[in-house]
């Protein structure tokens, strides 16, 4: 790792605003221009230069310890820099390895995992994506039946894992796979490393509603990987991705998205001349504000998080909150667009006036990441406390399952 | 306020006879013309022509069939529900401003002329042309033309009257853009384009192509809704039948209880528009159909792609086809918002007489027990 | 019966619009106009005179047969006669066995029933009322309680009836009784008559929302009948009251109600000042829009009615619309109503201008005759067919409750 | 933005000693004032001024307990869950206005001063006073005084400023008008009433007002939520209780996230009031408090009446009474609508640098897999 102005000894030995400040430099002078507000996600041949100068400067993971290349950043500030990146506009890499891998390793793998892996992750040598969902097992994760058997040495998996984000870039999959189907569920789910260039390992991408391709289907055909690319205990999978959504759960629920969003309708409104209508004045406002209320929600997360203390079920209403009422401005732009409104590319050229392609972005918000009926469903058993349906005991256990593991584009 | 046998009888057979090209079961051909030019099937176009459809609601005396508004909704709504992406609608529209001549031609499917009105976006009515037609020639631009590179000419509405121009002529540019439902818009330029004027009742033939929008959009969300429901049906979550969750079987049901008003919305406007009464009545009711339909399209389809969970947001699945073509209909000859503020103008007067205030409900109260 | 200007040999004889003029005349002729327009529900002592003036014209009993004493209105002239009285803004009287109790006996009842209730009902000598709903059957009012057994030649009554409308006002009711518990639950009901000043029958009023005192509670402590005031079979009572619903289920989603409050959100709109405002105007325009849409949806269900045809379950849909249309109106006047619509008493006495009233009793309108929760299981199951839970089958039973028959102010 | 231990503190043993004169528990002392005049509890009253409540967010140099808005807010929200009728918060406004003597003499419980300031319904700072105050004495007409039979004095905004009015004196004349809560408004005139002029901050006494309002309404709001949710975990319907219907169960969430909401905005507003800023930025924060707990406020208690399905249209149940205080005190101190619009106009500028368009939700995606 080199040496740059920026590369502190410790971080969190600024003051909150020596250190947003200090983000906000390192944006203007190191993200490349071309690259701010990207109209799609990237995909690594285009990521590429970013992650290695955030890697060169240290600045890759903020979450990991220091010993692991990472910043070591305390919970506020990784708060800080994920705000300031979210309100520079910053481009998203290939980031599964980073942000849901590494914690997770950084947790349960062994001294010669985290040895083998993460400095290749740092280094940009591995790029990672995340196998959790399937066709069967979306919100209902719990139901995966990609099967792993150990055969002597080895770990034979065979099935389907599908919205697996950026798979075609990746040289390695983290993936859920049945090792038991007696139980509940939940459990007999372990967690396995995969090379993507194992025989019988193969990507189809899929396009999505917004003609992008950024997810896959990934097949599995007898394919083998060694005993030891298990992750922890055999049946503990679940569990240990369960563990690791506390702190990245906020995000789901961060306010940006949103007011992003709020400033393109607001741009919108002005190009389309519905600015000075009274009664969009009046639903602006209304949007602008469920935007500061919910904004005021999210601090009182970001205030536990901040204090150490668990986020807890409740969570799941910022990501309600939040995924609807992005979807709620995107209509709005729909709706004040006319013809406009209907085009495949942005009006003029122009990436912040796009209302069809921000309308149909915002419909997989409510899908992914745990779908907004499953979010209900949660909060009705674990935050109201809710009963379950007396007939129907056996239903009761899927209710637990926390489909914020679920995938998300 | 119910059809007459006769109509129920024509809306029946042309529904049948719809089936030979609008297929509800396989989107195959839709899909198929998607992003490409001209984005529909000149084969398809010439089947809709031998069906007498482009002459529906022609008196039998011009060559037509001497149907109704009622009969080309019901139409109209077939279409919708297979996505047909032929511009049936823009064409109907213009066949209704055309001399014997081209109207004959029309009709026959030997060419196909589109109307070319707007210079704005949502712009249907709100200002005057500033397209110029002068000495036999046509100069402006027009945009947001459906469709246009399948046109051989267009019916331009100018400062001037109504004229004809060929697409190929000298001095007329049209240029694409492609739209979210794998159609186009043509935005036409016309610079001393030869032209030869026409005339017809340009604010009957808007409500007939309104009332006609409406019912292709109560096809979209008809199907889109049968899609879904199939989808409940048989999708299995958390061992159990997705349909079998109350809280999506309530919602299900506000899209049920959407598509049963437009289509009373839709069914009422054609029979206005068929009855002999004023143009603002008839406006008005044109108004409230587009209205509820633009609204509902969007809603149901928007629901069907959450109800569908992650398929629903792949292109793959075919129920993205119904919310993009939601999407594109929608505005398409004023949004909901301009149809609500022109249905408010039409009826400002009538709105007093709605009835005297009373006891509210009584005796709608008193049927109940 | 006397003789008027107004009692034809035959009404359906007369044009439609002939008859709707016919309608209009008798009303202007002979309403009392004091009585026009009620802020509440009448007391029998309060419509007497209106109830006598229906019955000396031979008015009182439109879908009854002449030979009853009924005028024998075809189902398109009921609309009518229905459509202009509410338009008028008659006062309904207590007429639980015109339009409910009447229609049962003369499908079910033996002659001698007949005879005995029949002329009494017309000459204002019984007024009747509805004992179905119970405290722990309301919406799911197969599961009532109240039981009947037969001690030789008397029923023994036993049990509780609540939201009995107008119980202190009636001097009969008749009633859903349990007369066997060991089958399917709507199976073993019974449909009894019994005198209201039969020992052991007590009523207590029950003060609504609105302060008013329309609805009674009645306990029945061994209260006993004779044998022969059982209607049709015994345990035949749930499918007797069902199948008398065809005809009446279309008027739970008139357009009246809500055109009424319309005409009242306009002025109220007025008063305040809110009427110029182009944002209550968009309101006010999507109210008047639905307000059309439904006028136009429940013409579709009249017209099946005068071709003689069954409503079907999706008459269910006309009831949500209806009652949550009337509701978002009365919103709206609350809305707009500003410290004025917090009031008890109407805006200057103003009838019209009673936003805090309409608000309230329009409360009722999504629970009684069929809460919309209940009319959208309905729909989900009998319409779109959607499936029950697999595990649930026990539960299927409830849903073909048709809640329809619960009582309603 | 997170509360200091101190606050903390300070919050905790208010709302423990606020269960000293509000029970959530039991309202028949709610119910037994209701529809009568005063239509409070003048032993209550008492209680509250020993507790030194009135003068809660008074600097103790003026004999306040040097608290702020966060502590009344707590305050206020405790009396809300419990429905309390006493005028706490009107009569808080007033003391904010009141010189040494009477404010003394109000916080010690000893006199009941109430503020009037309406001339016009939903008019609170719209237009100017019309109420004139001259040569010492009062002209003019307040209306919409809430529990004015209760007051001793008032508080009157005038052309010539505020004034303090005995109610008592000639030339004042008190007429009531009974609310929905069961509380009543006063109708004040004043013909050449004996006054002494007074001054304060009247603007932020009013904010203070409108965001303990919101902080009571958040108490009713949360009331009635928990007696919702009791009643869905024990009332039984089809054989299984009725929280086990999943579409009941979403709607309860969605009343929890207004909740939720209301309660963010609520204590929001309350830190912003006690902070170093602008007016601007203090009454913003304000009105965004009043529209979302009146609106909130007005959904909750709705839907907890139709979730109690029969039993909530009757007066028997409590439930109902949520509902009537959500009615009378959603528009005081300015509706939803009114406080939207005045935060729109307070905002304005602000609006433009919310923050530069960006690729919608990049890192917010990101952190989502």
């Amino acid at each position: 790792m080199s040496h740059s102005a920026f590369n502190f000894q410790d971080y969190n030995a600024l003051s909150e605003s020596d250190f947003r400040a200090l983000v906000r430099r390192f944006l203007d002078a190191h993200h490349p221009p071309e690259l701010r507000n990207p109209i799609k996600r990237l995909h690594w041949n285009e990521a590429r230069p970013w992650y290695m100068t955030l890697s060169a400067h240290g600045w890759l993971a903020p979450g990991w310890p220091r010993e692991a290349g990472g910043m070591g950043l305390s919970p506020s500030k990784q708060l800080i820099y994920v705000d300031e990146f979210e309100r520079f506009g910053a481009a998203r890499t290939p980031d599964h390895g980073i942000m849901l891998f590494g914690p997770l390793l950084l947790k349960y793998g062994t001294e010669a995992q985290k040895q083998k892996f993460l400095p290749r992750i740092i280094a940009g040598e591995d790029i990672w994506c995340q196998g959790y969902s399937e066709p069967n097992a979306g919100s209902d994760l719990a139901s995966l039946r990609t099967q792993a058997v150990l055969e002597g040495d080895h770990w034979l998996i065979n099935g389907q894992k599908t919205w697996t984000t950026l798979a075609s870039d990746a040289n390695w999959i983290f993936m859920l796979v049945r090792t038991d189907s007696t139980g509940k569920k939940q459990q007999g789910i372990s967690f396995l490393l995969v090379p993507m260039d194992s025989p019988g390992v193969s990507v189809r991408p899929i396009i999505n509603l917004d003609l992008q391709d950024e997810f896959c289907e990934v097949f599995f055909d007898n394919v083998r990987v060694p005993r030891e690319n298990l992750v922890g205990e055999v049946n503990q999978g679940w569990t240990m991705a369960k563990a690791l959504l506390g702190f990245e759960r906020i995000f789901l629920g961060s306010p940006r998205q949103s007011a992003h969003a709020i400033a393109r309708l607001k741009k919108l409104a002005e190009h389309v001349g519905a600015w000075s209508d009274p009664v969009f004045q009046d639903r602006y406002t209304q949007l602008r504000l469920d935007l500061e209320d919910h904004k005021s929600l999210y601090e009182i997360f970001a205030d536990k998080l901040r204090q150490g203390q668990e986020l807890g079920a409740e969570v799941s209403l910022l990501k309600i909150h939040q995924s609807e009422l992005y979807q709620r401005i995107s209509d709005a732009m729909l709706q004040i667009g006319g013809e406009e409104a209907t085009c495949l590319e942005p009006i003029n050229g122009d990436r912040d006036l796009n209302p069809a392609g921000v309308f149909l972005t915002a419909r997989a918000a409510t899908i992914y990441g745990g779908a907004s009926e499953v979010q209900r469903n949660i909060i009705s058993k674990n935050v109201l406390r809710l009963p379950d349906k007396p007939s129907n005991k056996n239903s009761a256990a899927w209710r637990d399952t926390n489909s914020n593991t679920g995938e998300k584009p | 306020m119910g059809l007459s046998p006769e109509q129920l009888e024509n809306v029946r057979m042309l529904r049948e006879s719809a089936a030979a090209v609008a297929d509800k079961q396989d989107l195959t051909r839709i899909r198929s013309q998607r992003f490409a030019l001209p984005g529909f099937d000149r084969q398809v176009w010439q089947t809709m022509s031998e069906l007498g459809w482009l002459g529906l609601a022609l008196p039998e005396a011009n060559g037509g069939a001497g149907l109704g508004m009622v009969e080309m909704a019901a139409l109209a709504e077939e279409l919708g529900a297979a996505l047909s992406p032929e511009p049936f609608i823009a064409a109907t529209l213009a066949v209704n401003l055309l001399g014997p001549e081209l109207r004959s031609a029309a009709m026959a499917g030997e060419i196909i002329i589109l109307p070319a009105l707007q210079e704005k976006p949502q712009d249907l009515g709100r200002s005057g042309d500033l397209t110029r037609f002068e000495d036999g020639r046509v100069s402006g631009r027009k945009v947001f033309v459906p469709m246009a590179a399948g046109a051989d000419a267009f019916v331009v509405s100018t400062r001037g009257g109504l004229a004809v121009v060929d697409a190929k002529a000298d001095g007329v540019l049209v240029e694409t853009i492609q739209a979210q439902d794998g159609g186009h818009w043509g935005t036409v330029s016309f610079s001393g384009a030869l032209a030869t004027p026409t005339e017809g009742d340009l604010a009957g033939a808007l409500d007939q192509a309104i009332i006609a929008t409406s019912a292709y959009l109560l096809g979209v969300i008809d199907a889109a809704l049968e899609l879904t429901l199939d989808y409940l049906n048989t999708r299995e979550q958390f061992g159990a039948k997705l349909g079998s969750f109350q809280a999506l079987q309530h919602r299900a049901v506000d899209l049920k209880l959407q598509a049963a008003l437009t289509r009373a919305s839709v069914t009422d406007a054609a029979s206005i528009l068929d009855a002999d009464t004023t143009r603002a009545a008839k406006s008005a009711a044109a108004s409230r159909a587009k209205a509820r339909a633009s609204d509902a399209a969007m809603l149901v389809t928007r629901q069907a792609i959450q109800l569908h969970g992650g398929i629903g947001y792949t292109d793959e699945h075919d129920i993205g086809l119904f919310l993009r073509k939601a999407m594109v209909l929608s505005p398409w000859l004023g949004d909901s918002t301009w149809h609500r503020r022109r249905f408010a103008a039409l009826t400002a007067e009538h709105d007093e007489q709605a009835s005297s205030p009373a006891r509210s409900g009584q005796l709608a109260d008193a049927e109940v027990q």
